[in-house]
C-alpha cells in the first residue's frame, strides 16, 4: 500500500523523467489537492481565512498531469486560481494554508493571500491576481534560464481569459522571435468570472490558429483526463526538445466546479446553463480516474478511501497547527518595500 | 442641485445602479460596458438588471482588453455616444492608462477644439478590505488628478454617487469615477429621478471652528466619525471638507475653512509621496494662509497594501487615527483616544454585513 | 486637360461609388501628395516647422487608393505617419501645412504638430503619435455609427509595426465580437525605425493566419501598385459588405523613401540591404502609374508634367500663406484643457 | 562616489552609454533590451556601438511590446539576471504600468522577501523640445515617485548620470531612470572606469543663503542659470538642491538648507497639480520648518504641452521664471529681470546643436 503522500511532497514529481505516469500517484495527487481545497472551503466559513479564493476544484487533473512532468528546478508560475497548481508542483502545504490565514510564516508572511502565492524552493515561482500579468516574467524566468545556458524547464498556467489580454500575443511573439521555450499552459474552463465565451470571442474565433500563427506549437487535450493531460504535455514537451527555442501553448478543456471566487457552488445562478453543467459533472477528473483504477484492480478502492482520509487528517492537524500560528506582526509592516 | 427633492433611502451600490438607469432612460446615446457589467453579481449591485431593462445593445460585457476598451469608449465618444466603462478594480485600468492619459485626457485641448470632446465616464473600484492584498486595494486617485484633463470625481456619501454620476454622464469630458468599495453598502436618502450634483464644488459635510479636516470618498466616513466623536467627548469640532472632485479642485472652500479654523488635517486613502494630500497641504501652504501649527497628513504608509487583517489593521489610518491626528494638533482631548470605539467586527470589512470573499 | 487639382479637395473621392478608379486622377492624388511632402522636406531644412515629421513618400499608392473607395462622410484615422492619409481623404492643406509651422490656423491650433492631424469636416477623424493607440479609437467610431444605425466606413491606418502591440490583437477580437466592419489598412514598410522585421517577429510568423484567426477577414496586395491598391480595397469592402458586421484587414507590402523620421534619405546608414534597396526603388507608385499612363496614351506625358509644375506651385502658395500667418498667442495657453 | 578619480569630458549620453559599457563588462548577468537599442542611433547616443562590442545577444533589438518587454525584463531579473529596459519616450511606458507598479514594485514586498528581488531598470527619456507636442513630453515623475517600492531616478549631470546608472543597475531593485532628451548633449566631467553614485542623496549644487532652490533634471540647469545670474546682478544666493532621486527622497538635505534659507523655491519639470513639487512644499511645510514667506512653485501650468514653439515659450518655465520667482519670494533684484539674458536661439531647443526632429 502506497504511503500516504506527505503535504509537502509531490508523488508525481518522480515522473519528471519520461517514464509513463503511474494513474495511482496522479490520482492520489489530485485527491490530495481535492480534499485540500474542500476543506479550504468548508473552514472559509469560519471567515478566518480573510482573502479571496479562487478555487481549483474540478480543474485538478491539469495541474496534476503536466506538473508529473517536472522536477524540482523547473518553474511553474500561475495567476489567481493557483492553489493546485502550487500545491501539484511540490509547494508547501502548510505555508499556503498560513498564508490563507494570513500567518507569520504564510508563503508571503500574510502579505498577500490566497492569490499571491510563492515557494521558490519547489520550483513555484509565484502567482499574482492581474489577469495575464505573469505571462512575461515566465518568459523572462526562461529566458534567464536560457541565457545561463540552463535547462529548466518553465511553465505558465493561466485560463482562456488571459488570451483575451494583449499581452498574450506580445509574450507569444517574443516567445517566438527570442526563442525561448516557454510552455503555456492554458485551462479553458469556459469562463471568465460569469462571463462565458460569447461576449468575449467571435465564434470563428481559432485559438489554435492564433497561437499557430505567431509561429508557436500548440496542442490540446481532455483536462479533465489526468492521463491525457500527461499525454499531451509529454507530447508538447518532445515537440519543444525536437526543436529547441520553439515555445509551445497546450489548451486543456475543463470545468470549475464552484464559484469563481469563493467557498460555495453557484450553478444556481444560471450563468452556466444545465446541459454543460450536467455534461461536466460527469466528466469530474478524480471520478473518471478512480473508475479506471478500480476497473483494472477492484481491490484499489478500499486503499484510495485510506489514502482520502488521511490527505483529510493531514491537511486537518495543517489547519490546526497554522490556526495556532502567529499573526506578522505590526512592526514588520514597513519591511521590504525597499530591498537592502 | 438641479432636480428631484424626493428621496428614498439608497446604498451607493444602488445609487449608481439608479443614476445608470436614469442616464440610459434619459439619453438614447448613453451605453454601458465592461467585464461583468450584465454578470448575476452586476459589479457589485450597480448594475444589476440593467441589462433586462435596456437590453444587451446598450449594456455589454467583454473580454479582458482594458485597454483596447477603453480606446474603445474614446471612439464611441467621439462618434457621438456617452459610454459609461467599467474595470472592477482600479487595479485592472493600468492596463489602460495609454489610453486615458495620451488620448482621452488631451483629445480636446490637443487637437485645439476642432477634434471634438471625449464625454466618457470610467468608473474604477478602488478600496481596501477582505484581504484584497498589494494588487487590488490600490488608489490612484492622484495618479488621475495629476494629469490635466481628466475629471476625478469620487463621492462619499449615496446621494452624491447618484448626483455626480449623473453629473459626469453629462459631462463632456472624460471623468474618472472612483467608487471605494466600503461604500457601497453604505445607505443614505438618495433623491428620486433625475438629480444631479455639479462636479468641481466641495461639501462641507460638517461644520466647526476647530480644525479643517479635508477628505474624499471613505475617508470622509472615517472623518466624520473622528468629528462625531470629538464634538461628544472632547469639544473639539470639526470642519469637514469632503472633495468629492479632486480634479478641477475647488480650493476655495478648503481655503475658506482653513482660514477659519487655521488648522489643517488631511486625510487620504492613499500611498504619502507624491500623493493628493500633499496637494491639499502645499496648496494652503503655498496661499499663505495663516496656521496655528503645521497641517497634518493622515494617509497610508508609502508601501504596498498587504492583505493579512493583522497588517492591514496598521495600514490603513482608521478614524481613531483622525481623532488623534487632530487632537494632537489641537493640543487637547487625546486623553479620550483610549476609549475611541472601535468600529464592530474585524478590521478588514467596513460592518459586519460586508460579505467578502471580493 | 483635367484642372489641376485643388489642394483642398480630393479627386479620387468621386471613385467612392463603385465607379472603377481613373488612373489618371489616382496619379494626379499621389502626385500631389508627392509632392506637397517633398516641398516639406526641402523647407524643412529651414528650421521653421518644428516638430518631427514622417514622411510617406514612397507609400502615397496605399493613401490614395484605398481613401479613392470613401466618401466624406466616411472616418479615417491614423497614426504617426499620415499626412498621406490625411491628404487622400480630402484634408485641408493649408491647416495642415499650417500645423507644420505651429500656425494658429493649424489644424490643430498649432497644438500637436504633424504627428496630430484632424480634420473632421473631411472625414478625417485623427491621428496620434503612439504606435497602435488610433486602433481602438477607429473601433469605437465605427461602433458609434453602427449603434447609430449609420453606413459610414471607417478605416484605420497603421504601419505593420502596430500589429505588435497588443491593442492590435484587442482590437481585432473586439471588432469581431461585437461585429464592427472596420477596415484595418495595415501599410507593411519592413521597418519599426530602424529596426526591421526579424527581431520583431519570428520568421514563422504568418500574419494573415493571425488576422483571420480571431475570425477577421484578411486580404493583401501591392502597396506600391496603386490600381492594385484599389482592386484589392474593392475586393475588400466587397466582402465585408456580403457579411455586415466582419471586419477585415488588408496588408500592403510597400516602402518608405525617406528616413523614419526627419527630411532626409538615410540608406547610407545601412540598416536596409542594397537588394532590397534596388527593388524598391525600382518600384516607385508614381512612376509605375505614370509609365502605365503614358504607354496607355503618350501624350499625356506633358499633361502631367503640367499639372505637377501647378501642384508646385500651390503648395509654395500655401507654404508661403501660411509662413506669413499669425502663431497662436500666449493668452490660448490654458484654452481647452476641459470642455465647456 | 565609489570609484575612479580621474575624469575625461562627456555628454550626457555618452556618459550613460559609458556607465552601460562598464555594466555589461563587470557583470555578465547585465543585458540591455528595447526597441532600437542596437539600431544605428542608438538612442539618442546612449546605446551606440554596444551590440558589436558585447554582441547581439547582450544588445537586444525588439518588437513594439512595452508590456510584455516589462514583464519580461521582470522575469529576467527574479532568474539572475540584470536587465535593463529602454524606451524612448516616457509616454511609451504608460503602456507598461500595470507590470511596473502592480509586479515590480511590489514584488519584494508583497512575497515577503520570498518572491527575490526585482533589479531592473528601466530608462524613460523624457523632456520637451522641437515641437515634441502633447505625448511626447511628458515627465510623470511623480507618477513612478508616489508608487513604494520604485527607487526614481533623475540626474541633472554627465557625472551624475554615469555614477547612478551604474548605482541603479547595481540596485537590487526596480529603478525608473529619467533622462530629460536637453540633458542628452550637455557635457561635463565624468569619472572613468567604475564609478558609483548612491542612489537616495540629494546633491547641493550651488550653496547659498538666500533662498533654498530645489530641483531635478532639466530644471537643475534652469535652476543654476537663475542663481548665476542672482548672484551676478542681484547679490541674491541659491542653495540649489539637486534631487537626483525622488524616491527615496532625502529630505534632511532640503530640510537643512530650508533651516538655513528659511525660504523655499521648487522647481519641476512637470504638471503642478498632485506632482513633486507639492510633496517638497508638502514635507516642509508638515515639518514646521520656519519660513520667511510663503513656499513657491514653479512648474508647468496644468495643461498638456503644446507643440507649437509659440506656446511652448509660455508653457516651460524658464530660467527666468525661477529668477523671478525667487525675486519675488526674497524681496529684492526683480528689476533685473528685464536683463535676464535669454538662452541663444529658439526657445524649442536646449542650444544650437540641437538637431531636431525628434
Ligand atoms: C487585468 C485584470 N482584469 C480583470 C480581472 C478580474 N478577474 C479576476 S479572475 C478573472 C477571470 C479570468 O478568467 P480566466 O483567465 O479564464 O481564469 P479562470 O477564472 O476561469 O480560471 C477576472 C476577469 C483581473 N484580475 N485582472
Ligand atoms: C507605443 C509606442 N512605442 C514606440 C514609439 C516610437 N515609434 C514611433 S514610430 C515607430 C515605428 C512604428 O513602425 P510602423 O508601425 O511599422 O510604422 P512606420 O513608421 O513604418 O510607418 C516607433 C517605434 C511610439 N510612437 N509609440
Ligand atoms: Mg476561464
Ligand atoms: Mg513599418
Amino acid at each position: 500500500m502506497s504511503p500516504s503522500p506527505k503535504p509537502s511532497s509531490n508523488p508525481a514529481l518522480a515522473y519528471g523523467t519520461g517514464v509513463p505516469p503511474d494513474l495511482k500517484h496522479l490520482h492520489l495527487e489530485m485527491l490530495r489537492i481535492r480534499v485540500i481545497e474542500r476543506r479550504i472551503a468548508e473552514r472559509y466559513r469560519e471567515q478566518e481565512m480573510r482573502c479571496p479564493v479562487h478555487l481549483s476544484i474540478g480543474q485538478e487533473a491539469v495541474a496534476v498531469g503536466v506538473c508529473a512532468h517536472l522536477q524540482p528546478a523547473d518553474k511553474v508560475m500561475s495567476a489567481h486560481r493557483s492553489h493546485g497548481h502550487y500545491l501539484a508542483k511540490g509547494g508547501n502545504v502548510r505555508a499556503m494554508i498560513a498564508e490563507l490565514y494570513g500567518r507569520a510564516d504564510g508563503c508571503c508572511g500574510g502579505r498577500g493571500g490566497s492569490m499571491h502565492l510563492m515557494d521558490r524552493d519547489s520550483g513555484f515561482w509565484g502567482a499574482v491576481p492581474i489577469v495575464g500579468s505573469t505571462l512575461p516574467i515566465a518568459l523572462g524566468l526562461a529566458l534567464a534560464d536560457k541565457q545561463c545556458g540552463g535547462n529548466a524547464r518553465t511553465v505558465a498556467f493561466f485560463g482562456e481569459g488571459a488570451t483575451e489580454e494583449g499581452v498574450f500575443t506580445e509574450t507569444l511573439n517574443l516567445a517566438c522571435v527570442l526563442r525561448v521555450p516557454l510552455l503555456f499552459i492554458c485551462e479553458n474552463n469556459g469562463f471568465s468570472v460569469y462571463t462565458p465565451l460569447a461576449p468575449r470571442r467571435s465564434p470563428d474565433f481559432r485559438f489554435s490558429d492564433y497561437v499557430r500563427s505567431h509561429g508557436c506549437h500548440y496542442f490540446s487535450g481532455d483536462g479533465n483526463d489526468v492521463e491525457a493531460v500527461c499525454r499531451v504535455t509529454g507530447e508538447a514537451l518532445a515537440a519543444m526538445h525536437a526543436d529547441p527555442g520553439r515555445p509551445c501553448v497546450v489548451e486543456f478543456a475543463t470545468w470549475r466546479y464552484y464559484e469563481h471566487c469563493g467557498p460555495a457552488q453557484d450553478d444556481h445562478l444560471n450563468y452556466r446553463n444545465q446541459a454543460e453543467i450536467e455534461h461536466w459533472s460527469m466528466r469530474d477528473p478524480l471520478a473518471i480516474s478512480r473508475a479506471r483504477l478500480i476497473a483494472a484492480q477492484p481491490g484499489l478502492e478500499a486503499e484510495l478511501d485510506l489514502a482520502e482520509q488521511r490527505q483529510r487528517q493531514d491537511i486537518d492537524a495543517v489547519i490546526e497547527a497554522v490556526r495556532a500560528g502567529v499573526r506578522p506582526s505590526p512592526e514588520t509592516l514597513p519591511r521590504g518595500v525597499f530591498a537592502p | 442641485m438641479n432636480g428631484s427633492a424626493e428621496t428614498r433611502e439608497l446604498s451607493f451600490a444602488e445609487a449608481i445602479r439608479d443614476a445608470t438607469a436614469v442616464c440610459l432612460q434619459r439619453d438614447p446615446r448613453v451605453f454601458v460596458i465592461g467585464l461583468g457589467v450584465p454578470d448575476p453579481k452586476g459589479i457589485f449591485g450597480t448594475t444589476t438588471g440593467l441589462a433586462s431593462e435596456f437590453g444587451a445593445d446598450r449594456v455589454l460585457d467583454a473580454p479582458l482588453s482594458e485597454n483596447a476598451l477603453t480606446g474603445l469608449v474614446i471612439g464611441a465618444a467621439l462618434g457621438g455616444r456617452r459610454p459609461i466603462l467599467t474595470h472592477q478594480r482600479v487595479d485592472f485600468a493600468l492596463l489602460s492608462l495609454e489610453q486615458i492619459v495620451n488620448q482621452a485626457a488631451k483629445w480636446f485641448y490637443m487637437f485645439d477644439g476642432r477634434g471634438g470632446t471625449v464625454p466618457i465616464v470610467i468608473r474604477m473600484i478602488i478600496g481596501r478590505g477582505w484581504g484584497q492584498g498589494p494588487q487590488h486595494a490600490q488608489s490612484l486617485s492622484s495618479w488621475f488628478a495629476h494629469i490635466p484633463g481628466l475629471k476625478v470625481v469620487a463621492p462619499a456619501s449615496p446621494a452624491d454617487a447618484k448626483g455626480m454620476f449623473i453629473a459626469s454622464v453629462e459631462d463632456e469630458n472624460p471623468v474618472i469615477f472612483l467608487e471605494h468599495r466600503w461604500l457601497h453598502g453604505m445607505r443614505g436618502p438618495v433623491p428620486t429621478g433625475y438629480h444631479r450634483t455639479p462636479l468641481g464644488k466641495c461639501r462641507v459635510a460638517r461644520t466647526g471652528g476647530d480644525v479643517t479636516v479635508v477628505a474624499s470618498a471613505h475617508s470622509v466616513i472615517e472623518a466624520m466619525r473622528a468629528a462625531d466623536f470629538a464634538a461628544a467627548h472632547a469639544h473639539i469640532e470639526f470642519d469637514v471638507v469632503d472633495v468629492r472632485c479632486l480634479n478641477p479642485l475647488d480650493f476655495e472652500t478648503i481655503a475658506d475653512s482653513v482660514r477659519k479654523t487655521r488648522r489643517l488635517v488631511v486625510v487620504d486613502d492613499d500611498s504619502r509621496h507624491c500623493g493628493f494630500a500633499g496637494e491639499v497641504v502645499a496648496r494652503v501652504c503655498e496661499a499663505g494662509l495663516p496656521l496655528m501649527a503645521p497641517p497634518v497628513r493622515v494617509t497610508w504608509p508609502d508601501c504596498p497594501s498587504p492583505s493579512s487583517a493583522a497588517l492591514a489593521e496598521v495600514f490603513y489610518p482608521s478614524d481613531r487615527d483622525v481623532f488623534v491626528a487632530v487632537g494632537k494638533l489641537v493640543g487637547r482631548g487625546l486623553e479620550h483616544a483610549t476609549h475611541f470605539p472601535k468600529r464592530p467586527g474585524p478590521v478588514d470589512v467596513p460592518n459586519l454585513e460586508f460579505p467578502g470573499p471580493f
